[in-house]
């Protein structure tokens, strides 16, 4: 499936959407396409909202943003969030702030089909007087003192899309991850939909040979997009590094609306699709971020003689 | 920042990794993050606490980084690592199941039980400005056997009597609540006047040395509470020759941090 | 660390043991140097209670199991295990039943240091009744249906000490395991004092090259103990498989309480150690569980460049 | 069994796997145990459900096994196999998360709603024989769309009015109790006699099929319960010559199961 088919099928007007993957294989390509067809009003749910939700903020695709940290990582601002947030400019945008183990937990709900679920966080924080999803049970067991026991639950979040990136999966969808593999499984298995976009889609027989790098099985995948460079300015692992550069520029072009618009007319708007998008930064540029080889050492599954 | 001899060719960011490392002293395990507190850990890796081992918030235990990383996902803490698990194991299993000594963390406010806020300058609801959050600062200070903080900047307007938001609570806060964190909260805040410190629930953070040059006035000025001083205060010992070097030539030879 | 050092220093009278691995890896010659060691009143934490533990039932030293499958596989009974649930004979055996899921979400539990965890079964069983650790929750948020919602829970488990068997792991505890790896990391979070015992140790840089395939990293880990095949009868992925003949022959042995004993006399008292066991099962036994390659094909985790 | 000319050389496990395999027809993910499930599955695979994929209480998806297994853990079928997964993944994500669509279970006892006895037989406290218990059952039940049994003997001590004691119930008593379990429960109970079904919630196992030659008193009389029957009782379609060859060349060809 092209990124277009998958972001024409699978992302409506209105649609909660989650685009995960911390730091690692961020899934930028399919923000752009999402950019690109003018979705509008959409629920961004992200861990870390960084420069692609900031891009699709200042495109109009997103009316409310579920999140638990909102910044272009160490690097600055993200300054489409920050006018959004601090001055409504253009418009509000409605902001649900819980912290990363919040999120996680929210997925691990959602992933698990569960009504809540427990965390030992928010204890005498404000996040509850502003997020009313950050509740409280009482534990049926008795504490460690012999009475009762409290504990913050965080209510499931089931996206009616997630999307992720990853290094390669077969054609039926069995997608394989390594490095920092963060919370895509949970944040897939929480989705009633689930795109994955790959660097690269392989032999069933590469996948095949070595099941425990299959991070999400087949069965949870509903549309494969083979997009490499997908993550670009973040890094996929083995494949090729961050874009710091971009990530310190950010914070300049977000800064002034009319240089982030420029931005996108020229980078998004302006291309096709991705692969018009990598053809513009030139081979120079990817020769830049290119990595060595640092290879993995097999281990034996075993194979029944006789 | 301060005219003694031995530290006039410091940088503020060379003293605060140098006074922070020092602090690291036989821990075994510290959840930090990128910049100061990684500098930290792998100079007190290299000197106090040569068993330490740092976790990355990305899910990174055991790094053997062929550069210095420029975040705490930096593609080359995961190549050589000794293990890297995915975000419900690294908080779920190793930070909430308490397996971290020592979690670093930074703020735009903090108050003298440690408490911290990282969300917003002004209200909450349209703040003057927004701040990235929490990421897992919550967690972290929730967990964690004890709390560094770091603050580069130290006048009235970071520690303040009263934060604009407390997005990480300590655990005097949450024990009002009725809960019961594990860890003792804040024990440190190192900042470039001199070093903060509080040894447990129920206590305030109390001045306990300053920086050659320093005065204790001067600290209580750039408080923004009626800062607690310890009986004695210390006077922080001077990066030494070797930390220096240490620090400069192997754990952050191409300056990405030490500016 | 010699498994003799290992039992005696992390297992005592009267402690928790928690001994995982779900068909793949289980630790036996751990549950063996128990026996050798004479260990009395432990309470065994095991999802599926098998050979292992029918043995140490049958040499005394258990006096509570907490399990959700008391059976040889589908190979036949637990002589022991009837004896005391059935008949208390010779000593009665306390037993907490649950099922697969309840066990993982008590490890799920005891790993992440919360009171209790929520799972989606036991509404209408009868274990319940039997088992005063299935309580309910109300959740704080609307059901489906806007009517309060119910959920069962289960309290965690902290064992005094979890003992599992691995393919390998560095020196200092980095433990990887591929094929099935089970409820291994759950099982190890949740203990205060973790024992891994491996086919064998390996150089650091054999992790290192591979560090999304470790399982459980070295900060959750007390002691290393080198003990090949000291999975059997069960299997190590790549190593050797099951003995699927032993496990057909357990019914038989463990029918008559003399026959048992007169097992564990010449093949756990009688020997030494694990080594003494292997050595006495003979080479022509173990080529007949001998292994073929199937290879994992590696991955590039890159290098950087410059 | 029956004394049919065409299913004279057939075993009860071939009818029962058979016939279990073509209730697969267009299921897309089958929770199985080893024996007549894995049979089944695997011949459904070859027959009227090409897509299907089975997954195993061990952790393994999408296996792809070089010789028949012997246990749900069978090294071969990791070797292999499209994905293995921990136990919390599976058991969480997978199972409770919804994917199933029909579980295979056994039981030493079933009554007219589905609810299972794994147990026990004789009082829970002192049994006079102690069963292996759930293992994942409870949740296979709960959790996936519907459920099939598979029950080799079909007499009145193991289709019961009363269970001894209910590991496994079905929705019907999990609703009694206030809460809503995602699937209908037990929608076919294959046995050595015949079929029964039942729609859904609410509803009692019903007789639908009888095999060749076997009568509808039959199987009520060896029924613990008043066993309802429909109003058009099929004859089972004996295994074809076709099924037959693939269960016994392809699927199972050293007779591993099939004895």
């Amino acid at each position: 499936m092209t990124m277009r088919e998958a972001v024409s099928s699978f992302v409506h007007d209105g649609d909660t959407v989650s685009l995960e993957g911390f730091t690692h294989l961020i899934p930028t390509a399919a923000g752009h396409e999402i950019i690109r067809q003018g979705r509008r009003d959409l629920t961004v749910v992200r861990m870390t909202a960084d420069i692609v939700v900031d891009q699709m903020l200042a495109a109009g695709c997103v009316s409310r943003l579920v999140s638990s940290f909102v910044g272009n990582s160490s690097a600055g601002s993200l300054g489409e969030l920050r006018r959004r947030v601090e001055k409504a400019d253009p418009e509000p945008l409605v902001f649900e702030e819980y912290s990363h183990y919040g999120m996680i937990c929210r997925y691990l709900a959602g992933a698990q089909r569960l009504p809540f679920y427990p965390l030992r966080s928010y204890g005498g924080s404000d996040l509850p007087s502003v997020n009313d999803g950050l509740r409280k049970v009482t534990s049926p067991y008795p504490g460690p003192d012999g009475e009762p026991e409290q504990v913050y639950v965080v209510p499931p979040v089931n996206p009616d899309v997630t999307i992720i990136h990853a290094q390669r999966a077969d054609r039926s969808g069995n997608t394989q991850i390594w490095g920092l593999t963060g919370v895509q499984a949970e944040a897939v298995y929480a989705a009633d939909k689930a795109v994955v976009v790959v660097e690269e889609i392989v032999e069933d027989e590469v996948v095949r040979s070595d099941p425990n790098r299959t991070v999400i099985p087949s069965h949870a995948v509903d549309a494969v997009v083979a997009c490499p460079r997908g993550a670009h300015p973040s890094f996929a692992q083995g494949y090729y590094d961050r874009d710091n550069a971009f990530y310190r520029a950010w914070s300049g072009i977000s800064k002034d609306p009319a240089t982030l618009q420029e931005w996108l007319k020229e980078w998004v708007y302006g291309t096709a699709d991705h692969a018009e998008y990598v053809s513009k930064l030139g081979e120079e540029f990817w020769d830049s971020l290119a990595v060595g080889e640092a290879m993995s050492l097999p281990v034996n599954y075993g194979r029944r003689l006789g | 920042m301060t005219d003694s001899t031995t530290t006039t060719d410091v940088t503020s960011s060379e003293l605060l990794a140098v006074v922070a490392s020092r602090e690291l002293a036989a821990r075994r395990t510290v959840f930090a993050g990128i910049g100061l507190p990684t500098l930290a850990a792998s100079l007190a890796h290299l000197t106090v606490a040569p068993q330490l081992e740092i976790v990355y918030e990305s899910g990174v235990c055991g790094a053997h980084p062929s550069h210095l990383p420029e975040t705490i996902a930096d593609a080359v803490l995961i190549t050589g690592a000794e293990a890297v698990l995915s975000m419900p194991a690294l908080f779920g299993y190793v930070l909430q199941g308490g397996h971290i000594d020592v979690g670093f963390l930074g703020a735009a406010q903090i108050d003298k039980w440690g408490n911290l806020n990282t969300s917003v300058i002004g209200d909450w609801d349209a703040p003057k400005v927004r701040l990235p959050g929490s990421g897992g600062a919550v967690e972290v200070m929730a967990n964690s056997r004890e709390v560094f903080v770091v603050m580069r900047r130290h006048d009235p307007r970071s520690f303040t009597e009263e934060l604009d938001f407390c997005t990480t609570p300590g655990p005097d806060r949450a024990r009002e609540e009725g809960l019961r964190p594990l860890g003792t909260g804040v024990t440190r805040v190192i900042t470039e006047l001199g070093i903060l410190a509080r040894a447990g629930v129920g206590e305030e953070l109390t001045l306990v040395a300053v920086h050659p040059g320093v005065t204790v006035d001067q600290v209580r000025a750039n408080t923004g509470w009626d800062l607690a001083v310890a009986d004695t205060v210390e006077t922080v010992r001077p990066p030494s020759p070797d930390e220096l070097r240490l620090l400069r030539e192997d754990v952050d030879p191409d300056r990405v941090y030490l500016r």
